[in-house]
């Protein structure tokens, strides 16, 4: 097992592996900002470093002052958690070159998944069912985006190959669409990623985003653990996930099970890793893209199949097999994650400040994954995702109603959040029915709000 | 005067054992008294100068301390007005000298040129040669050769002039 | 300043054991004195008597107030010096009359005797008769016929003498 | 379903059925004295009536007021929680008589089980085994006590016929001990219950506390639900609770689950009820009492078996029948409750107070029971049990690091809580070996302490 572990990130993943190696007798190293000086994370790890200004630039995305950190304090691993370098094939091979074990795939995997025209050639070779779109190494100009959607047929989705967390993506449902969207999305491509390479995908309709959680070990064993259904969205941003998704048939779960796992396989992919889909209407289903590290949901997964992922993960970077087979995999009951934004729940504007009467939701079947105390002060700088509500019932019915009891009971004050949007959601009939596609927070859209609201503040990882 | 500054206030006579605050402003007056018997923590100097933490095992998750401004913590450092701080520009370990058989690059009491290196900070394996940006004096050498420092801890105290 | 700001004045007070509190505005001048020996409880406002609270469907959890006194809540009576509170001895239904088409025992402004009935309150099914423990006037009914009440709750407002 | 539910208790427990009743929709009423007007279980509850003064006689004990607010206010059933007047038969019976609906067994059988020397007596002749003790109906005179002791042979237990809560018992090694310690024992029996009626019982050295958890409905189908280990425990107050007992086999357990359920199906019980054994080291296994309500420690065996079991007892008190059968019943992992008094960790005394920079504890397998928020004041009437830290883990080592990564974060300040002496128990070998009795905590007292110690503040409930 590792002698000291840092953790390469902050808020409530950090929180979350902090805990984990607790578990497992590993001492933890925080990094920090001057502005999380405060943060529960810090006050939790059993050394904390700070490693630069706010600017996420300069402290949780700087690769030598976090590598030095490590270094210097006498760490042997880095888990990167979700975000920030988590999908960052640089860092990942900066840490193995400096002698640190990396907590995730190896850099060749990160930089594969990453670019998404490549990551769409090899899932096509290796039979994993993908959207038709642009072939090849993708597009920059919009002559070719014009000729790629003339003939997919319209609507067309326009992505960045190097994208994520809904950067740089847009529907067009017209010519006329896609010649005033497509500089627009290249140009914030290029904003946040530094790349002019686009590519397009055939846009489905009423489609769901069912993803499914990968775990693998160094010797090349590959498992799933069933699937998350992440179709609540706002703006391509997750809001609720759960698992099993309400509409996945024994049959079609194992279909897909064994594309996503072929899809690692293929690769020769080790560590967690998720592999999207979206889910047809009619039953088909497609490959969008594989996320190299942990994600925000993966709660939901340890609820329904009582694997500790985080624990998971670390073990197998330290070389560990994977003790189960796919056989041995049971999804129990339902689970739900509610992810708690500092957010208006009308206008999503960023809702920083301090955070008073906080009082988490709490009993039996509700866990609660949060970066909040009283006190604290909600900074500026980073992602909104303050705190996660999951729960966990014997089936999806019960599982809502736990859900409303605990977003009731769950106090924050001094900050606005998402909650009052949850209970809305909890509420409607489509939901509960678990008849939704990823269209289905548009119409909790005010249609007042400036449409650039999602442009502002700082983006969640999925 | 909001009931949340009140607060504040009195949070701030808890922490420090006050019995009696008394403000008025646009900067005028300041009156403080604390308890006699009462030693709960020390009260803070005006000057005081924050130092961020030093490295150390930390059990209690949430510390009782109330969170303070970003970057202070641990012990405080007074400066005089015609002195200043060198603060680490990152993480990594302190070394007074150039290599471990050289004499320092500065003791206390060593007078510098803008330009002149102060320490060396080693990250990544790297030495980095931390030169003063001014004209002065070393007054006192806050860190031990070897230690490990993060951004924005205080090295040296400098007078000026 | 509204009784809420008192209150949340008051509380503060209390929390932070003040026997002192003095402020004045547009950023001037605090003064807070703080009990030497710390004795947190009490210091209930004077002529304020806390009222139970009514029933009402409540959806948030913790309410945001501070918890202050117990009994005490929602709104409250100021109470002239020769004033007193009749409370609900029991958890039940109030009633102004021994039947429902039966005159009411007393109105505002009726002169009562010691011992003479002032209101019913059902519990389990019993009848219980309320009465007045002095001589007296009674100044104003708090509560509506048939109205749930609670333990503790005040009922009228008598004047003595 | 009910229409209304009216939570004739307080504290973490009027907070459970509160949460159960908001899954299963059903609205309810909190009763409180003055001296809780800011609990949380008056802040959750949809209302709330005052019921008296401080004085849990006046108030939480007034049968008359209970049942007065309970017709006022418009409830047609009455959940009594633990303590209280959960196991007082005159409670249940006037809670029929006015039309509520009580959830908990017939007023008969809370009165059967309450008078020990006649559960006994029952148990024996339903070929329940007993510890050697006095046959009858008991004794008052300690002629009778001697008489008895030198039948069983010292040591012996003195018992309060109407006991509970560890009142009225005393461990008695000779004829001397037993001269004065049965005169005292009476009179503690007289104070707390008005019956001066005693019993001995052979005292069995080195014994476990090993409870079963019983679920029947009124249509006398009766399960158990696995077992607890409760020896952890300080003047027979339990201190930490387990499921599995981590030295039952298989085997033992199928016998005395059987023991358990019969101990049930010979008196026709219904609803939930606990049958507690003393577990000796050779492996016979005697009957002491049976606890006729939902006990403290519920949560551990919610934990590991995936039920519900206060949303369950609520169900059969409509009427239900009960779902599953006694196969069906899966013990899943290792679970743990901790509970959390507000008292000084090392002289045991009351440590009432406000709560300041209260943290609960969170994340994976981590659940929380507390009363407390940030800024209550914990009164100086009642029971020291504020929270209540239950764990669960794929087994008991796992159990045990997140029971200590959980305690360790859990921050309460302002009241003194055990959270220390739980810190040290779960580092001690013989507790994480699994092998102690109900003498394991007499370890933990200091010598100094007075002996009065005990007497002192209110009592928990087990």
């Amino acid at each position: 097992m590792f002698k000291k572990l840092l953790v390469a990130n902050r808020s409530t993943i950090a929180i979350r592996i902090i805990r984990a190696c607790r578990e497992l007798g590993i001492p933890t190293v925080a990094v920090y900002s001057t502005a999380d000086k405060d943060s529960l994370h810090v006050r939790m790890a059993d050394e904390s470093v700070c490693i630069g200004p706010p600017q996420a630039e300069a402290s949780y995305l700087n690769i030598p002052s976090i590598i030095s950190a490590a270094l210097t304090y006498g760490a042997d691993a880095v888990h990167p958690g979700y975000g920030f370098l988590s999908e960052n094939g640089d860092f990942a091979e900066a840490c193995r070159r400096s002698g640190l074990h990396f907590v995730g795939p190896l850099a060749r995997h990160i930089r594969l998944m990453g670019d998404k025209p490549r990551a769409r050639r090899i899932m096509k070779r290796a039979g994993v069912p993908v959207l038709p779109g642009s072939e090849g190494k993708g597009i920059t100009e919009l002559k070719e985006a014009i000729a790629d959607a003339k003939r997919l047929g319209y609507p067309v989705l326009i992505k960045a190959a190097a994208g994520g967390g809904g950067k740089g993506m847009r529907v067009a449902r017209d010519e006329k669409e896609l010649t005033r969207l497509f500089p627009l999305a290249r140009g914030e491509s290029e904003a946040a990623f530094s790349s002019r390479t686009m590519y397009l995908e055939k846009y489905l309709e009423r489609a769901r985003h069912v993803e499914f959680q990968i775990l693998a070990d160094q010797k090349r064993n590959v498992i799933h653990l069933g699937e998350r259904d992440c179709s609540i969205q706002r703006r391509h941003q997750k809001v609720i996930e759960e698992s099993p998704c309400p509409v996945l048939t024994p049959r079609l779960r194992e279909k897909m099970g064994r594309a996503a796992v072929r899809a690692a396989e293929v690769v020769g992919y080790s560590n967690v890793g998720t592999v999207e889909f979206l889910l047809a209407p009619d039953g088909q289903f497609y490959f969008i893209e594989m996320n190299t590290r942990i994600q925000v949901e993966h709660g939901v997964t340890e609820m329904v199949t009582s694997f500790d992922l985080v624990k998971e993960s670390i073990r197998i970077a330290t070389g560990e097999s994977l003790g189960i087979k796919q056989k041995q995999v049971q999804i129990k009951g339902a689970s739900m994650e509610f992810r708690l934004y500092a957010e208006d729940p009308d206008t999503h504007m960023p809702s920083p400040g301090v955070v008073t009467n906080h009082h988490p939701a709490g009993g039996l079947g509700v866990r609660v994954e949060t970066a909040l105390y009283d006190g604290y002060r909600v900074p500026v700088h980073y992602d909104p995702l303050v705190a996660k509500l999951i729960v966990h019932a014997d089936d999806r019915r019960l599982a809502i109603a736990r859900a409303k009891a605990a977003l009731r009971e769950y106090q924050i004050d001094g900050i606005k959040t998402n909650i009052p949007l949850h209970l809305r959601i909890l509420d409607d009939p489509d939901f509960v029915a678990g008849e939704f596609a990823t269209d289905f927070l548009s119409r909790y859209e005010s249609s007042s709000e400036p449409a650039k609201a999602a442009a502002t503040g700082t983006k969640a990882a999925s | 005067m909001e009931v949340r500054e009140l607060k504040a206030l009195l949070s701030l006579m808890q922490d420090y054992g006050l019995v009696e605050l008394e403000i008025e402003d646009k900067k005028g007056k300041v009156r403080l008294v604390r308890a006699t018997t009462e030693t709960h923590n020390d009260p803070q100097p005006r000057l005081a100068v924050a130092v961020a933490p030093t490295v150390a095992a930390r059990t209690a998750p949430v510390a009782a301390e109330k969170p303070s401004e970003p970057g202070a913590s641990a012990g405080e450092i007074q400066l005089a007005p015609n002195q200043k701080l060198v603060t680490s520009p990152m993480v990594g370990t302190f070394y007074r000298s150039p290599s471990p058989d050289a004499p320092p690059f500065v003791e206390d009491g060593t007078h510098v040129r803008k330009g002149q290196p102060l320490c060396i900070i080693e990250a990544m394996k790297m030495m980095n040669e931390i030169e003063s940006d001014t004209a002065g004096r070393v007054v006192k050498i806050l860190v031990e050769n070897s230690q490990p420092v993060e951004y924005g801890q205080p090295l040296m105290i400098l007078e000026i002039g």
